[in-house]
C-alpha cells in the first residue's frame, strides 16, 4: 500500500526530473537551438504537472455521453489552461528559432560564446 | 493498470529527455523530440486529456517537427561540446529538483478524488455545461464561452508569433545576390512521396476541418484544427516546392487568415457587448440563450482554426523562404 | 544521382467532372462515417469542408493523375493477393529475426516497372516496400532499386509477379 | 450593461484587436497613425478608469458574463488604475512620437508588423494589470514578451538579436516558474480565480506545495521584472532595441511584472502564511539593496548611454522592489508612487536619448561632445528628467524617495541603514547622471566644425518635453498618482474588508 | 488481451527508443522514431479500446495522417543538403 | 456463438499482431545495418497493423468504430510504406551504401550523413 | 501689490526672466542684458514692496500645493526671509550691471546660458528666502546648487569641471547625505516642517537626539561651510568672478547660514535649543572654523582663495552668532549677513575689475595697483575695512551685536573667537591693502588704466552701501529683532 501510495507521486517526480533536465540544457548549452530544445522540454514538464493534477481514478474524459449515466469525469479545467500553454510554447519556440536563424546569417555561428566573443 | 502504462511511458519519457540534452548532433536532438511529443501526447491521453493529446499530436508530429528542420537547414546541426565545469549547474538544477520533490509528498495523490482541484469550480463545470451550452465536449464548452478570453488571448499569443516570425525574417539577408535563380525544392522528382502525398492531402484538409467542427462533441477544435490543416498545406509544400504551395494558397490568403480569424473572434466579443452583453458573453447572440452560446462557441472556434492554419502557415513559409534565398 | 526533369509548376490536370465527383464522394462519406452525427447544422458543414478540400485539391493539383480512377475495380483482388503476399513474407522475416544465427543476405536489385503510369509505379513501389523483406529505395523512369532482406526475396521478387500484378491493375 | 461598465474590458480589446487591423495597412504612415489613434485611444480608457476608482472603488467585469470563481474577471482598482495610467500613457506617448525616429530604424515594408506589435505589447500589459484570474495573467504576459521580443528585434545592429534572444530564454524560464506557481496553488485550492485564491489559501493543511508555489511565482516573475541578480537580459536588450521600443519598455514593461509579483504576494500570501511576512522581506529586502548599489556602481562606470541609463533602470526597479518588501502600507505607496516616476523619468530619458540619436550615431558618452550647443533643447530636457531620477526636489523623483525613506523609517531597526542605502544610491545617481551632463554640455565636439544647431524633430522634441515637463508637475502636484497609491496601498495592506 | 497488446507495444516503443539512442546512423534514429510513432498510433487505438471510449479514435487518425510529414520533412531536408553540397563543389 | 467465434478470431489476431509488433521491434535491434533494419520496421508496420486493426475492428462490430479503424488502417498502410521510402531514399542519397551481395560488414558509422 | 501675490510673483519673475533672456540672447546681446536688468529692477520692485507689510508685523503667507499629506510647498514671508531677499534682489540689480561690464571686458563664451543660469539661480534663491516650511526650503536649496553649476563650470576647460564636480558633489551630497534625512527625521518626530515661531521640536526629541539632528542639518547645509564641509567654496572660486560676487558671497553661502540660523531659530527654538546640552558642540565648531579658515587665508597668495577662505570664516560668524542662542546675537547674526554681503561683494568686484583690467589675479601681482586704479582700490579698501569690523563700515555693527550677545551668553569663547579673528582679519587683509597703496609697481609692469566703467559703477556703489549701513542700520534692526520678539505670527 505504501508503494502504491508513492507510486502516486510518480507524475510530480517525472515533471520534477524533466523540468530540471530542460532547464540544466537551457542554463549549461550554449548552442542557441539547444537552448530552445532543453526550453520546450523545460514547458512540456509542465504540461505533465497540470495534466497530472486534473486524472481523478476511474474518470473519463471529460466528454459528456448522451445516455451513459454515474460517468466520473476527470477534471477539464487544467486541460483547457495546458491546450493555451501548448500554443503559448510552440509559439515562442517559432519565434526563438527565427531569431537563431537571422543570429546565424549575422554571426556565422549559433554558439553563444562565440557571440559573444564577436562583438 | 493504466497507471502502470503511465509509469513506463513516464520513465521513457525522462529517459527521452536526458538523452536530447546529452546528445551533441542537433538534427537527433530534433528526433528525439518528436519522439518526446509522442511519448507526452500518449501520456496525457492515459490522463484522460484527449483534447491535450490531440492538440500535441497536431503541432508535436508535423510543424514543430518541419520548422525545426527548417532552422536546422539554415543553422548547421553540431553542437560544440562544452568542457568542463558542469557541476555548477548540475547543483542549481539539482536543488530545484529536490525542491519540487519534497513538496510533492503533501500533494494529492495521482487520481485522488479528493484533491482539492476536483471539489472546487471543476464540478460546476460539468455540471452546469449541458445546462447552459448543451454540448458534451466541457473542455470545449470552458476552453471557448467560461474561459473564452483566455482562448482570445491565445489567438493573440499565435498572431504574434506570426508577426513576429514574418518581422524578424522579413528582412533580406545582405549578402543576398540580385535575381538569384530560384532553386529546386520540394520533393518534386520523387514520385512515391509525391503520388501518396497528394492522395493524402484533401484528406488531411477534411480530417482538420472534421475536428474544426466537432470540436464540441469529441476532442478537438479551433486550434488543433488550424494545425492539422496547416500541416496539409505543408505535406504540399514539401512535395512541390514552398514556391508551388505559395501559388496554390497565396500569402495574401494566409495573411486574410490570420488577420480574419483573430478578428473574427474579436467581432464576435463586440458584437456580444453590442447586444447588451458582456464581451464575448454568448448568450445574447440568439433569442435562445444556449443556441447562443452555441452559435458563438461555433464562429470563435472558426476564428481560432483560421488564425492558427494561417499563422502556422505563413510561419513555415517564412523559413522556408529563408532556406532558398541562402 | 539521376532525377527526372522537374515539371513546371503550373501544369495541373484539367479538373474532369466525374473525377470531381468521385473524389467529393469519397469525401462526403469520410465525413459522414467519421462524424456520426446527422444534425442538419452539421451535415451542413460538412459539405462545406468537403467542398472546401475538393477546391484545396484542385488547386494542389489532385487531378492531376487521372490515372487513379481506373484502377478502382481491379483493387479489391489486388489486395487480396498482396495481403497473402505480405502474410507470407511476414513469417518469413518474423522467423529471419527470432533465428539466432540470424542469416540474412541484404541485396540490392533492379526492377524494371511493366506500367508506364506514375501510379502503377507507385503502387508497385509501395506493394514491395508492404511487403517484409523487401524495400524500395528509390523510383525513376520506371526502374525501381529495391533492397532485400534475402537473396531469396530478391529472386521471387526478380520472378516478375509483383509488377505483373501492379501493371494487369493499371490494364484491365 | 452601460458604455462606462465596459470600460475594463475595451481597455484589453481596443489595442489587442486593432493590431491585426494596423498588419493590413501597408502605405506608409498609415499603420503609424492607425497605432497611434489606438494608443490615444486606450490611454483615453485608462485614464477614465482612473477617475472611476478614484474613490476606491473597485471596478469587476465578468468575461463573457460568467462570474467570478467560474469565469474571468477583471478588476480594476487603485493599484491597477496607477499601472494602467503608465502602461498606457507610455505607451501611446511613445507612439506619438515615435513615427520619425522608426521611420530611421524600421524598413518601411516592416512597419506595419513592428506597429501591430506594439499594440499586442500595450494590449498584453493592459491585459496583465486588469485582470484577476492567475492563468489569464499569464496569457497576457506571452502576449505582451512575445510582442517585446518582437520590438527589440527590431533593434538596427545585430546585437540585438543576441540580446533579445537572452531574453527570450530568461522570459519564457519565467513565465513558466510563473505557470508551475500558479499550477501548484490551483492544485491545493481548487481555483484560478486571486481572489477566491485568497479566501480559500487558508483552508489548505499541507503548506508545502503552497510555499515552494510562492517560491516559484516570486522568483518568475522576479525575472521578468529583471530583479537583481536575474536581470541580466535587460541592459543589453534595451540597449541594442530601437530606440523607442527602449521608451516603451523602460517606462513599463518590468513595472507590470512588479505589480504581479507584489499583487500576489500581498493578496494572495500575505495573511495566509505564517511568516510570509518575514520571509518575503528576507527574499525581497536583499536583493533590493544589492540591485541598488551593484546596479548603480556599474551605472556609474557605464560609458554608453543607453546601457547607462538601462542599468539605472535595474537599480531603480530595486527601489520598488524595496518598498514593497517592508509590507507595509507606506512601504506600497511609495512602491507604486516609484513605478508611477521612474516610468516618467525613464521614459522621458530615453526620448531624449532618442532625439539624440537623430545627430549622433554613436551614442556612448566620449563621443556626446558638443552635443548641449546642437541640440539644446534636447538636453535640457534630458537634464530635467535625470533630475528627476536622481530625485531632486521638485521633480517627480523626490515625491517617491520621499516616501520610501518614510517608509524605511517606519520599518524599524533597518530603517536607518536602509535610508544609508538610498541616499547612497541617490548619490550614485547623481554622479552617473552627471557624467552625462559633463558629456552633453562640457565635453568638446568630437567632429569639429559640426556644431551648427539641428535639433531633433519636432514630433519627437514636443513629446520629450511634455514628459519632462510632466517630471516636474508630478513633482509639485502629485496628487492624481498618490491618491491611487495610498488607494492601492490600502488595498493590499490596509486590510480593506 | 488489449492489455497484452498494448504491452507488446510498449516493450517495441522501448526497443525503438533504445535504437534511436543507439543509431549508429542518423538513419536508424530517424526509422526509430518511425516505428515510434506507428506504435503510438497502435497504442492509442488500443487503449482507446481500453478504456472503452472508442470515439477516441481521432487522435490516431490524426497521428496516421500527419506523421509522414515529419519524415518526408527529414527527406527533404537531407535533399535539400545533398543539392547545397552539389552546388558547393560544382563551383 | 458467432459472437463467440469473432471474439475467439479477434483475440487471435490480437496475439499475433503483438507479436508481430514484438518481432519487428527486437529485428530493430537485432539486424546489423541501417537497410536491413528497414525491413523489421516495415514488418511492424504492415503486418501487426493489418492484425490488431482488424482484430479491433472484428471486436467493436459494425459500427463508426469499425469505419474510423479502417480509416487509420488504410492511412498507416498508406503512409507508412512511404515514410520508409523517403527514409531509404535520403540515406542513399546522402550516401550511405547498403551492402554488396553478401557483405555485411559494420557499414553505417558514419553519423554525419 | 497684493503681498502674497508678490512672493509668487518675486519666485516667478526670475524664472520668467530666464527664458526671456533665452530667447532675447538668439536675438541680440543688448536686448539679452537689458532683459536682465530689467528683471532685476522688476524683482527689486516686487521684494522691496513687502517690506512695508512685514515692518507692520505682517506676515504673508502663501501655500502652493499640498504635495502629500503634512508635506507643502508654501512660502511665508517672515524678517530673516525678508531681509535674505531684500539683499540679494537689490544686489542682483548691481551685480548685472557689473557682470554687463565684465563679461564683455573678458570675452567670455557661452554668455546667455550665464545670464539664465544666474536668473535662475535668483529664482531660488527667493524661493529659500521666502520658503515658509523645510520641504520647499529643500525644494530651493537644491535647485539653487543645481542652477549655479553651469555658472561654476562655465569657463568648461579640464580644470575647472574639475572643480565645478567638486562643488556639486560637496553640495548634493550633503544635503542629500544629510540634509534630507534630517528633514525627514524632523517631519517624523515633529509630524510637521513649517517654520513656527518658537520651534516645533520642543518635546518631540530629547537627549543627544538633539545634537546629533542639529548636526545633521549643520552639516547637511554644506552651502554655510562650516568645515570640514567647506571645500567646495574655495574649488568654486574657477567661476566667473560676477558669479564668486553674488553667489559665493551673498546668495548661495547666504542661503546657506541663513537656512542655518532659521533652523535654529523657527525649527529648534532657541529657548528649547538653549536648555539642551547637547546643542553647544555648534558654537565651538563655528569658532574652529572661524580661526581655521583665517589662518588659511593667511597664506593664501591667490587674492580669489583669500577671499574665499575669508567668506568661510565670516560665514561661521553667522553660524556662531546663531549658535549663541541669545537674541541679541541672533539679530547680529541677520546683520552680519547683510554686512558680510555688502563688503564681501566689494572685494569680489574688485577683485574681479583687477583681473579685467590687468589680468593679475595674485597678491603679490599689486603692489603699487592703487594708482593705477584708485577707485577700485578704494572700495577694496573699504570692503577690507568691512571685514576688519573697523568703524565707519557695516562690518562693525554686526560684529558689535554678536559680541554683544556672546556676552549676554557670557560665552567667552565666542568672546575670545571674535577678537582673534578680529586680529587675523587685520593680518591677512592689512598687508595687501599696503602693498597696492604705499609699494612700487614691478619695473616693466604692463600700463593699465580702471576696468570698465560698469564694473567700476557697481563696486563703487557696494562700498558707498557698506559704508552707508553703518550709519543707516536702523530699520534692519528694528526688522530683524521682530526675530526674537515674540510676535504673533
Amino acid at each position: 500500500m505504501k508503494l502504491l501510495e508513492l507510486l502516486g507521486y510518480y507524475n510530480y517526480w517525472v515533471f520534477a526530473v524533466v523540468l530540471t533536465v530542460g532547464l540544466y540544457a537551457v542554463i549549461r548549452k550554449r548552442n542557441l537551438i539547444k537552448k530552445l530544445i532543453g526550453l520546450s522540454i523545460f514547458q512540456s514538464a509542465v504540461f505533465l504537472l497540470y495534466i497530472t493534477m486534473d486524472k481523478v481514478e476511474g474518470g473519463t474524459a471529460p466528454i459528456i455521453q448522451k445516455g451513459v449515466p454515474d460517468q466520473v469525469f476527470s477534471n477539464p479545467l487544467p486541460q483547457v489552461l495546458i491546450l493555451t500553454a501548448i500554443v503559448v510554447g510552440v509559439s515562442t519556440l517559432a519565434l526563438g528559432l527565427a531569431m537563431v536563424v537571422r543570429i546565424k546569417e549575422s554571426y556565422g555561428t549559433i554558439e553563444e560564446h562565440e557571440i559573444l566573443g564577436a562583438d | 493498470m493504466i497507471y502502470v502504462f503511465a509509469l513506463f511511458l513516464l520513465t521513457l519519457l525522462v529517459i527521452t529527455a536526458v538523452a536530447i540534452v546529452r546528445t551533441e548532433n542537433l538534427f537527433v536532438a530534433v528526433m528525439l523530440t518528436s519522439i518526446f511529443s509522442l511519448l507526452m501526447a500518449a501520456n496525457f491521453f492515459i490522463l484522460d486529456a484527449a483534447d491535450v493529446a490531440l492538440t500535441e499530436a497536431a503541432v508535436g508530429a508535423g510543424v514543430t517537427t518541419v520548422i525545426f528542420l527548417s532552422a536546422l537547414a539554415l543553422t548547421g546541426d553540431w553542437e560544440k561540446p562544452r568542457p568542463g565545469g558542469r557541476t555548477v549547474a548540475l547543483g542549481t538544477v539539482g536543488v530545484l529538483a529536490m525542491l519540487l520533490i519534497y513538496a510533492s509528498f503533501d500533494k494529492p495523490r495521482l487520481g485522488d478524488p479528493e484533491a482539492p482541484v476536483h471539489q472546487h469550480v471543476a464540478p460546476w463545470y460539468l455540471e452546469k455545461t449541458p445546462e447552459y451550452m448543451d454540448i458534451p465536449n466541457v473542455v470545449t464548452a470552458i476552453l471557448s464561452s467560461f474561459r473564452g478570453y483566455d482562448t482570445l488571448g491565445e489567438v493573440f499569443v499565435v498572431f504574434a508569433a506570426c508577426i513576429g516570425v514574418l518581422f524578424i525574417l522579413g528582412v533580406k539577408p545582405a549578402r543576398q545576390t540580385a535575381a538569384a535563380p530560384q532553386p529546386v525544392s520540394g520533393l518534386r522528382h520523387h514520385l512515391i512521396p509525391q503520388v501518396v502525398g497528394r492522395l493524402l492531402v484533401p484528406f488531411i484538409v477534411l480530417f482538420g476541418l472534421y475536428v474544426q467542427f466537432h470540436g464540441e462533441y469529441g476532442p478537438g477544435g479551433g486550434f488543433q484544427a488550424g494545425a492539422i490543416i496547416a500541416t496539409g498545406v505543408i505535406l504540399y509544400a514539401l512535395l512541390e516546392g514552398e514556391a508551388e504551395a505559395l501559388r496554390a494558397v497565396p500569402r495574401s490568403v494566409l495573411l486574410a487568415l490570420v488577420v480574419g480569424g483573430a478578428l473574427l473572434y474579436g467581432a464576435v466579443g463586440v458584437v456580444c457587448m453590442l447586444k447588451g452583453g458582456a464581451f464575448l458573453d454568448y448568450s445574447v447572440l440568439a433569442a435562445d440563450p444556449v443556441f447562443g452560446q452555441q452559435l458563438g462557441i461555433l464562429v470563435i472556434e472558426a476564428g481560432v482554426g483560421m488564425a492558427v492554419c494561417g499563422a502556422l502557415l505563413s510561419i513555415f513559409h517564412a523559413f522556408a523562404a529563408r532556406e532558398s534565398m541562402t | 544521382m539521376t532525377r527526372s526533369p522537374v515539371r513546371p509548376a503550373s501544369q495541373r490536370g484539367e479538373a474532369r467532372l466525374p473525377a470531381v465527383l468521385l473524389l467529393l464522394l469519397v469525401l462526403a462519406v469520410s465525413w459522414v462515417l467519421w462524424s456520426g452525427l446527422y444534425k442538419p447544422l452539421l451535415l451542413g458543414l460538412g459539405a462545406f469542408s468537403c467542398l472546401l478540400s475538393a477546391y484545396l485539391a484542385h488547386r494542389m493539383g489532385f487531378f492531376r493523375h487521372q490515372a487513379l480512377m481506373a484502377l478502382l475495380p481491379g483493387l479489391p483482388a489486388y489486395w487480396w493477393w498482396l495481403l497473402r503476399e505480405i502474410a507470407v513474407s511476414s513469417i518469413e522475416v518474423a522467423k529471419l529475426i527470432l533465428k539466432p544465427s540470424m542469416p540474412i543476405s541484404p541485396t540490392m536489385v533492379e526492377l524494371k516497372a511493366q506500367s508506364d503510369s506514375e501510379v502503377g509505379q507507385v503502387i508497385l513501389g509501395n506493394s514491395i516496400t508492404l511487403s517484409p523483406g523487401t524495400v524500395t529505395v528509390d523510383v525513376h523512369e520506371g526502374k525501381l532499386l529495391v533492397h532485400c532482406l534475402t537473396r531469396d526475396s530478391a529472386r521471387s521478387l526478380q520472378s516478375g509477379e509483383v509488377t505483373r500484378r501492379a501493371a494487369r491493375l493499371e490494364n484491365n | 450593461m452601460t458604455f462606462m461598465e465596459h470600460l475594463p474590458a475595451l481597455q484589453v480589446v481596443v489595442p489587442m484587436l486593432s493590431a491585426p487591423l494596423i498588419v493590413l495597412l501597408q502605405p506608409r504612415g498609415l499603420a503609424w497613425a492607425g497605432a497611434t489613434a489606438a494608443g490615444l485611444a486606450s490611454f483615453a480608457i485608462a485614464i477614465a478608469l482612473a477617475m472611476a476608482v478614484l474613490d476606491g472603488q473597485t471596478q469587476v467585469y465578468a468575461m463573457g458574463g460568467w462570474a467570478a470563481p467560474y469565469g474571468i474577471a477583471l478588476e480594476v482598482d487603485a493599484f491597477s488604475a496607477l499601472v494602467l495610467l503608465l502602461v498606457t500613457g507610455a505607451g501611446a506617448a511613445a507612439l506619438l512620437a515615435a513615427r520619425v525616429s522608426v521611420d530611421r530604424q524600421i524598413e518601411p515594408e516592416r512597419q506595419p508588423l513592428f506597429y501591430a506589435a506594439w499594440l499586442l505589447g500595450l494590449a498584453g500589459l493592459a491585459g496583465i494589470v486588469v485582470s484577476a484570474d492567475a492563468f489569464n495573467i499569464f496569457v497576457f504576459m506571452e502576449i505582451s514578451s512575445l510582442a517585446s521580443y518582437i520590438l527589440i528585434a527590431g533593434g538596427p545592429d545585430r546585437r540585438a538579436l543576441p540580446a533579445v534572444f537572452k531574453y527570450l530564454i530568461m522570459g519564457t524560464i519565467g513565465a513558466t516558474f510563473y505557470l508551475i506557481g500558479v499550477g501548484l496553488i490551483y492544485m491545493m485550492t481548487g481555483t484560478l480565480n486571486l481572489a477566491d485564491m485568497q479566501a480559500r489559501i487558508g483552508d489548505v493543511v499541507a503548506l508545502n506545495p503552497i510555499l515552494v508555489a510562492a517560491g516559484f511565482i516570486t522568483i518568475g516573475l522576479a525575472l521578468k521584472a529583471a530583479v537583481f541578480p536575474l536581470h541580466v537580459w535587460l541592459p543589453n536588450a534595451y540597449t541594442h532595441a530601437p530606440h523607442m521600443v527602449t521608451v516603451f519598455l523602460a517606462a513599463c514593461a518590468t513595472k507590470v511584472a512588479l505589480y504581479v509579483l507584489i499583487r500576489f504576494d500581498s493578496m494572495v500570501f500575505q495573511d495566509r502564511l505564517s511568516d510570509h511576512e518575514f520571509q518575503f522581506t528576507l527574499f525581497a529586502l536583499p536583493l533590493a539593496v544589492l540591485g541598488i548599489l551593484v546596479a548603480s556602481s556599474v551605472a556609474m562606470f557605464e560609458g554608453h548611454l543607453k546601457r547607462l541609463l538601462a542599468t539605472s533602470s535595474v537599480a531603480q526597479i530595486g527601489y520598488i522592489l524595496l518598498g514593497a518588501s517592508f509590507v507595509s502600507e507606506a512601504g506600497i505607496t511609495a512602491s507604486a508612487m516609484h513605478m508611477f516616476n521612474h516610468a516618467l523619468a525613464k521614459g522621458g530619458l530615453f526620448l531624449a536619448v532618442a532625439c539624440l540619436a537623430f545627430h549622433f550615431r554613436d551614442l556612448r558618452l566620449s563621443e556626446l561632445g558638443g552635443a548641449a550647443r546642437r541640440m539644446p533643447l534636447t538636453c535640457a530636457a534630458l537634464v530635467v528628467c535625470g533630475l528627476s531620477l536622481i530625485g531632486v526636489p521638485g521633480t517627480a523623483g523626490f515625491i517617491s524617495k520621499w516616501l520610501l525613506i518614510t517608509a524605511a523609517l517606519e520599518s524599524g531597526l533597518w530603517g536607518w541603514s536602509l535610508v544609508a542605502v538610498i541616499l547612497v544610491s541617490s548619490l550614485m545617481a547623481v554622479v552617473y547622471i552627471w557624467r552625462i551632463v559633463e558629456a552633453l554640455y562640457f565635453q568638446q565636439a568630437s567632429a569639429e566644425g559640426d556644431t551648427s544647431f539641428a535639433e531633433a524633430p519636432l514630433q519627437l522634441l514636443l513629446v520629450t518635453w511634455a514628459v519632462a515637463l510632466l517630471n516636474i508637475f508630478f513633482g509639485l502636484f502629485p496628487h492624481l498618482p498618490l491618491a491611487l497609491a495610498n488607494g492601492s496601498a490600502a488595498l493590499l495592506v490596509g486590510g480593506a474588508p | 488481451m488489449y492489455i497484452v497488446v498494448s504491452i507488446a507495444i510498449l516493450v517495441t516503443m522501448v526497443l525503438a527508443l533504445v535504437r534511436a539512442l543507439l543509431g549508429p546512423t542518423v538513419y536508424d534514429r530517424v526509422l526509430a522514431v518511425n516505428v515510434f510513432g506507428t506504435k503510438t498510433v497502435l497504442l492509442l487505438s488500443v487503449i482507446a479500446f481500453l478504456y472503452g471510449r472508442p470515439d477516441f479514435l481521432d487522435l490516431a487518425l490524426a497521428y496516421a495522417l500527419i506523421n509522414v510529414v515529419g519524415i518526408l520533412a527529414v527527406l527533404e531536408f537531407f535533399q535539400d543538403r545533398f543539392r547545397k553540397q552539389e552546388r558547393v563543389d560544382s563551383d | 456463438m458467432i459472437e463467440l467465434a469473432l471474439d475467439v478470431v479477434s483475440w487471435v489476431l490480437l496475439a499475433v499482431g503483438g507479436a508481430c509488433v514484438l518481432i519487428g521491434g527486437i529485428g530493430g535491434l537485432r539486424l546489423p545495418n541501417f537497410y536491413t533494419r528497414i525491413h523489421a520496421a516495415s514488418l511492424t508496420d504492415t503486418m501487426a497493423t493489418l492484425l490488431i486493426f482488424v482484430g479491433m475492428m472484428l471486436q467493436s462490430g459494425l459500427s463508426l468504430a469499425t469505419l474510423k479503424l479502417f480509416a487509420i488502417m488504410l492511412f498507416l498502410l498508406l503512409t507508412g510504406p512511404t515514410a520508409t521510402y523517403a527514409l531509404a531514399n535520403a540515406a542513399l542519397l546522402s550516401g550511405l551504401k547498403p551492402e554488396g551481395d553478401t557483405g555485411q560488414s559494420k557499414h553505417g558509422e558514419n553519423t554525419q550523413p | 501689490m497684493i503681498p502674497e501675490t508678490a512672493i509668487l510673483t518675486a519666485i516667478c519673475l526670475p524664472l520668467a526672466g530666464a527664458l526671456a533672456i533665452a530667447v532675447a540672447g538668439r536675438i541680440s546681446p543688448n536686448l539679452r542684458e537689458a532683459t536682465t536688468l530689467l528683471t532685476a529692477a522688476a524683482l527689486i520692485w516686487v521684494v522691496w514692496g513687502l517690506l512695508p507689510t512685514l515692518m507692520a508685523g505682517g506676515r504673508p503667507a502663501v501655500e502652493v500645493s499640498e504635495v502629500m499629506p503634512g508635506l507643502t510647498i508654501a512660502f511665508r514671508v517672515e524678517p530673516l526671509g525678508m531681509l535674505f531677499a531684500a539683499l540679494a534682489s537689490g544686489l542682483w540689480l548691481i551685480n548685472s550691471v557689473y557682470s554687463i561690464g565684465y563679461m564683455r571686458g573678458n570675452k567670455e563664451k557661452n554668455q546667455t546660458r550665464f545670464y539664465v543660469c544666474f536668473a535662475l539661480a535668483l529664482a531660488a534663491t527667493m524661493g529659500v528666502a521666502f520658503a515658509g516650511n523645510l520641504f520647499t526650503l529643500f525644494l530651493f536649496y537644491e535647485v539653487l546648487t543645481l542652477s549655479t553649476y553651469p555658472l561654476v563650470s562655465h569657463k568648461g576647460d579640464e580644470a575647472t569641471v574639475r572643480s565645478a564636480r567638486v562643488y556639486l558633489g560637496v553640495l548634493l551630497c550633503t544635503s542629500i547625505g544629510l540634509f534630507l534625512p534630517a528633514i525627514i527625521w524632523t517631519y517624523m518626530a515633529a509630524g510637521t516642517g513649517d517654520f513656527v515661531h518658537g520651534g516645533i521640536l520642543a518635546g518631540k526629541l530629547e537627549g543627544p537626539a538633539i545634537g546629533l539632528l542639529l548636526g545633521l542639518f549643520v552639516f547637511g547645509i554644506g552651502k554655510a561651510a562650516v568645515m570640514p564641509v567647506h571645500r567646495w567654496l574655495p574649488a568654486a572660486m574657477v567661476a566667473p568672478t560676477p558669479v564668486s560676487a553674488l553667489l559665493h558671497a551673498v546668495a548661495v553661502v547666504k542661503a546657506g547660514v541663513f537656512a542655518i540660523t532659521k533652523i535654529i531659530v523657527y525649527v529648534f527654538g532657541i529657548d528649547f535649543l538653549f536648555a539642551t546640552p547637547s546643542s553647544g558642540w555648534l558654537l565651538y565648531m563655528a569658532a574652529f572654523t572661524i580661526i581655521t579658515a583665517s589662518l588659511v587665508a593667511l597664506r593664501q597668495t591667490n587674492i580669489k582663495r583669500l577671499l574665499a577662505y575669508s567668506t568661510i570664516a565670516q560665514l561661521s560668524y553667522v553660524v556662531m552668532a546663531a549658535a549663541t542662542l541669545k537674541p541679541l546675537a541672533e539679530v547680529g547674526a541677520a546683520i552680519h549677513m547683510v554686512a558680510h554681503a555688502f563688503g564681501k561683494i566689494t572685494l569680489f568686484f574688485a577683485a574681479g575689475a583687477i583681473y579685467v583690467a590687468s589680468k593679475k589675479t595674485e597678491i603679490h601681482q599689486l603692489r603699487g595697483i592703487g594708482r593705477r586704479m584708485p577707485w577700485t582700490m578704494t572700495a577694496f579698501t573699504i570692503g577690507a575695512l568691512s571685514m576688519i569690523g573697523v568703524p565707519p563700515t557695516a562690518g562693525f555693527v554686526s560684529k558689535w551685536y554678536i559680541l554683544a550677545g556672546a556676552f549676554e551668553a557670557e560665552n567667552l569663547v565666542a568672546v575670545f573667537t571674535i577678537i582673534a579673528s578680529t586680529v587675523l582679519n587685520a593680518a591677512y587683509f592689512l598687508p595687501i591693502l599696503y602693498m597696492a597703496w604705499f609699494e612700487r609697481e614691478e619695473a616693466g609692469a604692463k600700463a593699465h588704466g580702471e576696468a570698465p566703467f560698469a564694473a567700476v559703477l557697481a563696486l563703487c556703489i557696494t562700498a558707498l552701501l557698506t559704508l552707508a549701513f553703518f550709519l543707516f542700520n536702523g530699520p534692519v534692526i528694528e526688522l530683524e529683532s521682530q526675530v526674537v520678539r515674540a510676535l504673533p505670527l
